[in-house]
């Protein structure tokens, strides 16, 4: 934290985009500074030179100025402008993660932080990831909705149940930092908060080392998908009740009514939780819905397990999670 | 008639006309929050939508348009008859045929909502949905049920107020001169009617 | 906003063409048009509406600010429905930035 | 300022009937603003209540006073009663209810049972608020968020969700009498551009109410249905979509920030006005864009919602709009600014008040500019940064315009003046003391630090324990008032017809006025705040 006159001010700058965001704050805050200083400036003048005295009356006309009015109404649209596209821009970088970000997967309820790396490390309030490198959080709640922020990182999104949501970020500078939960969510709001542990990328991958014993989400996913009995129907081959899954996560899916989804995390989700609104051609609307019978966690190993299944030829351009 | 505060006839109808529109216009946004998450549903739950409308009787909803257009026909006659001076019982007479039609209305409708509770098309622990996309239908049934019985609930209050107005006609209160109850009494009917021409192709229309 | 008064016959045929309007209704329903049945269906009803205002109502003989607040009604429901549509309906639209 | 000794008239509209009926079923516009003006006073003293026990508790870290659910009840009770009970009621059905038909020259608003009626709605919504707080208060946060506030909350939410509902009831009624009124009731000559900017700044606030009012009533209404009935349309289990909620609450509760900075921007015309002895600079544009606030504000409502899994598409959009309605406050500032321009200024306290305000509104509008920008309000969105923001509008803005009104009318509606010095001792103590509470707030948001935290981590504390300390003085400055205010009703100087030597209609009549406002109609044949008639002549 930085201080000035001791005096906190500023939280850590610690992720790509935190440098960017102090730059747009301190434009701000300098037009802001500017605009305020000039009002409160001529506002003092004004009442000092003008106070009321004996015998002397107010003169000027106050029937207003056009070119005067035209100028504050337009150079104040032009700064605003200026700030919308910054904004904009920067949101745009914010909001957007990079092809290839590391996934990890974050629950979140009432009043704790899940974390599940794809290696199949989960944590509780306290997230390991290694610095320099783009994560890429797919965020859901079981209960009400929650917010997932880090200041140091500058970045924040809502968790949603029902839905999932991302933001990404990329730490750059080691260190622990905290997280809070923004949203509030109810009684104990204020203790879901925790620590993200930003470490060099050896130390993260012995990290990664140490634990794990189930195996990597999409292992513990597929043991999942067999308990469940999906393979019954969902065989890799094509010759199943169901549609296969290979190949499915990231192609595009032409639905019963014409509709063209992209198959994402949401729809793997919806299809899991709600199957009959995501009908397809050739298909009998047999599969029954998991909702309430898989877990949040269990759903995000399910689809890191359908998103492994990768048809042979294209194994060559491999998913980030392997 | 005058109130105290007014200055003259004019001033005190034109206040009470505007008055009503400004109540309209409210009331337009209160149906419009409703109308806001029939158009986001609709558009997500489409194909659900859909086949629950199927289950609405689009005859019945087609007559109570009828009845409902027809009572505001007696109701913009009722206050004809007033601008132009008749006897208080053809003013009267002609309010308690709109109050009847709007009655008939109310009667169709409750035979529909009697008609979805015998079948479990009521959202909520007793909702049973044959077939697929359980909760878009229950979606739909919910806002069905709350777009109209938000619309029957004015119609009710509607029926009260041209009651309480037929009598006030039937004694002879409203003139050519001075009929402004009446006048916006019929600007709130047409109004609730108007209502109703938008959800019946909304809830009982859907291809 | 003078009392206008309008004859009978023009109430009666207003009406008229609500009842001809409901028919048309009802008729184009029966015809799959697929996305035009609800523009139908919708358009016909804001042809009802603007008879039962401007006549039933007396818009058509009001004053212009009478106009205004059935214009500020209309037209805010508009706002709400429009700009929560944005959101809904761009929601499965690609990524930014890409 | 006169030359004769004041004296009261002898039959006014307090003293023409003194029994308890005379008040509970008067039909008297001033009457009725004097019965709210009681109601908001002791919602206000009880939401001030609520917002000293939320500072004690934050000057500790880790929550030592009260319980988790206590605390959350503590900020919610605190928005809700002092927002939709006190600061969107204030104006308007205080001064905006004595003073609109007065202003235009109208013996009484256009219907004043339904004016009666208003108040009666806004007791039982009222009702149902404080049954809601004995018994256990809410702790849904005054954003009703679901579906926190409709399956998960354990707390009275459906009997506030009630309270809230019914007093919207009070605002539609209140705005829809405003608004024939002023269309209608005009005095002979009186013409829109020769009305006051306040009877301007009223009308853009009531289409607001009117418009804006019923949408979150109905939302409300769904909210408690799918808390009771658990059936319903945001809860993501029953199939609903919990942002369509948002949508839907922001959608009034945007334009209600509004409702509670317009008619305080009213007031402050009148007072710059009057205390520089000056026509507004740019009438016009200062009416326009009063109506042009009105109209934008209902275009931005998802500036709330850039981190809540909105579309980003949709943000772009919103972001946009943003960035329009700062406009014409920031034209409405820089007017105020230029009428003092050669004019003949002297610092009565309301004339306090109101340089207060545009200094506190300065700052609480610029810093919605970060709100508004995209890129900055990811960081910022639900900190503290918020929480700044909004009290420099609501509490900086709204409510130093209705102590400056007050003050200012204060010999109209009692007849009698409050005592000067004391009055502008307490415009400083609340103007200090507000900046020590709330200007700390924008850092500790910078540095992260959330709304609605009980325990915060211990690196925030200097800031929160400042912040506390100013919401001390900030509240000895609110006691003052409410005592030498009930002292000058005995013992205050006569006031006379016209203390201040100012323009407008209301000021012609005595004080505290009759009943019937004026004994004959006044007609107008000159423009507002015709402080130099020889230059209104020629301009």
């Amino acid at each position: 934290m930085k201080h000035w006159m001791g005096f906190p001010m500023f939280p850590e700058q610690a992720s790509s985009v935190a440098g960017r965001v102090d730059a747009l704050y301190f434009f701000l805050v300098a037009v802001s500074g500017v605009f305020a200083i000039l009002i409160f400036g001529v506002i003092t003048v004004f009442i000092v030179k003008y106070r009321r005295r004996p015998g002397k009356m107010a003169v000027a006309s106050g029937h207003g100025h056009m070119w005067l009015e035209l100028v504050w109404s337009v150079v104040p649209l032009a700064l605003t402008m200026v700030m919308f596209f910054w904004g904009a821009k920067l949101f745009f970088t914010i909001y957007t993660a990079p092809p290839g970000a590391m996934d990890v997967f974050v629950v979140g309820k009432q009043w704790m932080w899940k974390f599940q790396h794809p290696e199949g490390q989960r944590e509780i309030n306290e997230l390991h990831i290694p610095v320099g490198r783009p994560i890429k959080l797919t965020m859901i709640s079981e209960d009400v909705i929650h917010d997932l922020f880090v200041p140091a990182f500058r970045v924040k999104n809502d968790v949603l149940p029902g839905r999932y949501t991302t933001m990404w970020f990329q730490a750059t500078r080691k260190g622990d930092y905290r997280l809070f939960c923004a949203q509030y969510c109810g009684t104990e709001h204020s203790l879901m908060t925790g620590w993200v542990h930003v470490m060099d990328p050896p130390d993260y991958q012995n990290w990664l080392g140490g634990g794990a014993e189930a195996g990597p989400m999409h292992v513990i996913g597929g043991k999942l998908f067999d308990q469940l009995g999906c393979a019954t129907c969902h065989k890799n081959d094509n010759t199943g009740r169901g549609p296969t899954l290979v190949g499915l996560f990231g192609s595009k899916v032409t639905l019963k009514s014409g509709q063209v989804m992209q198959a994402d995390e949401d729809y793997i989700r919806d299809c899991i939780t709600k199957p009959n609104a995501r009908l397809l051609p050739n298909y009998e609307p047999i599969m029954p819905t998991f909702k309430g019978i898989i877990s949040e966690e269990g759903l995000l190993q399910l689809i890191a397990y359908i998103k492994s299944l990768t048809p042979p030829q294209a194994a060559k351009t491999g998913s980030e999670t392997k | 008639m005058l109130r105290h505060q007014f200055e003259d006839a004019s001033q005190q109808r034109e206040s009470a006309v505007l008055g009503m529109w400004v109540f309209l216009a409210t009331e337009i946004m209160f149906f419009g929050g409703l109308f806001a998450a029939y158009t986001a549903y609709r558009y997500q739950y489409g194909a659900g939508f859909a086949a629950a409308s199927h289950h609405l009787n689009m005859l019945l909803g087609a007559a109570n348009t009828a009845v409902l257009l027809t009572s505001s026909l007696t109701m913009a006659l009722a206050v004809h008859a007033a601008q132009v001076g008749k006897k208080p019982a053809h003013i009267a007479g002609l309010l308690v045929l709109t109050m009847l039609l709007g009655c008939a209305f109310l009667g169709i409708k409750a035979v529909e909502y009697h008609d979805k509770f015998v079948h479990h098309l009521v959202p909520g622990a007793s909702f049973v949905w044959e077939g697929t996309l359980t909760r878009q239908a229950e979606m739909f049934y919910y806002l069905y049920f709350a777009m109209t019985g938000l619309h029957a609930i004015h119609m009710l209050a509607g029926v009260g107020v041209v009651l309480v107005v037929a009598i006030l006609a039937a004694r002879g209160r409203y003139t050519p001169q001075y009929h402004n109850p009446l006048e916006i009494t019929g600007l709130y009917w047409h109004f609730v009617d108007i209502i109703w021409v938008f959800l019946f192709p909304l809830l009982y229309l859907i291809a | 906003m003078s009392n206008h008064i309008l004859p009978i016959k023009t109430y009666v045929a207003v009406f008229i063409a609500l009842m001809v309007l409901l028919a048309a209704t009802v008729a184009i329903n029966r015809v799959s048009l697929g996305e035009l049945n609800i523009v139908a269906a919708l358009s016909i009803a804001v042809v009802k509406t603007f008879l039962v205002v401007l006549f039933f109502m007396h818009v058509r003989y009001s004053h212009r600010l009478i106009w205004i607040f059935v214009g500020v009604g209309f037209y805010w429901l508009t706002i709400l429905l429009a700009l929560s549509m944005t959101d809904f309906l761009s929601r499965t639209w690609p990524p930014l930035g890409r | 300022m006169t030359t004769s000794e004041p004296t009261m008239p002898p039959v006014h509209y307090l003293n023409c009937d003194y029994s308890i009926r005379s008040w509970l079923l008067t039909q008297d516009h001033k009457r009725i603003a004097l019965l709210f003006l009681v109601s908001i006073t002791v919602f206000f003293l009880l939401g001030s209540t609520y917002a000293g026990m939320i500072r004690t508790e934050l000057l500790t870290p880790n929550g030592n006073v009260v319980s988790h659910q206590n605390y959350n009840k503590l900020f919610t009770m605190h928005g809700l009663i002092m927002i939709f009970f006190f600061l969107i009621p204030s104006i308007p059905t205080v001064l905006g209810n004595f003073l609109i038909p007065m202003m235009i020259g109208a013996r009484d608003l256009a219907f004043p049972r339904l004016n009666l009626a208003s108040w009666y709605v806004y007791t039982l919504g009222g009702i149902f608020t404080i049954t809601a707080a004995v018994a256990g208060g809410v702790d849904t946060g005054w954003t009703f968020y679901t579906p926190y506030s409709s399956i998960y909350s354990h707390t009275n939410v459906t009997t506030m969700a009630v309270g809230v509902f019914i007093t919207g009831f009070s605002s539609i009624f209140t705005g829809l009498n405003f608004i024939v009124t002023i269309h209608k009731m005009r005095a002979p000559g009186l013409t829109w551009f020769r009305l006051p900017l306040f009877v301007w700044a009223i009308y853009a606030t009531s289409i607001i109410m009117v418009l804006g009012t019923p949408v979150i009533a109905i939302t409300l209404a769904m909210v408690g249905l799918e808390r009771v009935f658990h059936i319903g349309i945001f809860d993501p289990a029953l199939g609903g979509d919990p942002l369509l909620f948002q949508h839907l609450f922001w959608f009034y509760s945007h334009p209600a920030v509004y409702i509670m900075i317009l008619p305080s921007m009213g007031v402050v015309s009148e007072l710059i006005a009057c205390f520089s002895r000056n026509r507004i600079f740019g009438y016009k544009i200062v009416a326009f864009s009063s109506v042009a606030i009105a109209v934008v504000g209902f275009l931005v409502w998802g500036h709330h919602m850039f981190v809540s899994g909105q579309s980003a598409y949709a943000g772009l959009i919103f972001s946009f709009l943003s960035f329009l309605v700062a406009i014409p406050s920031a034209i409405k500032v820089f007017n105020w600014t230029a009428t003092l321009y050669k004019g003949s200024i002297s610092y009565d306290a309301p004339m306090l008040y109101a340089l207060g305000f545009i200094g506190l509104f300065t700052i609480g509008g610029v810093t919605g500019l970060f709100l508004a920008t995209l890129g900055m309000d990811v960081h910022v969105h639900d900190t503290y940064f918020v929480v700044a923001h909004f009290h420099y509008i609501m509490v900086g803005g709204a409510i130093m315009g209705y102590m400056g009104g007050l003050h200012f009318w204060w010999p109209k509606i009692t007849g009698r003046l409050y005592p000067e010095q004391w009055a502008r001792l307490a415009a400083l103590v609340i103007f200090l003391g507000f900046n020590l509470t709330f200007f700390p707030q924008f850092i500790l948001g910078y540095l992260g630090m959330p709304r609605r935290y009980h325990t915060y981590p211990a690196e925030f504390q200097v800031l929160n324990v400042m912040s506390s300390a100013g919401a001390s003085i900030l509240g000895v400055g609110y006691m003052l008032p409410l005592f030498y205010l009930l002292w000058s009703l005995r013992r205050g100087p006569i006031a006379g017809p016209n203390p201040w030597g100012a323009k407008g209609l209301e000021w012609l009549t005595p004080s505290p006025p009759p009943t019937e406002n004026f004994e004959q109609t006044p007609v107008v044949t000159e423009e507002a705040y015709a402080y130099r008639p020889e230059e209104n002549a020629s301009g």
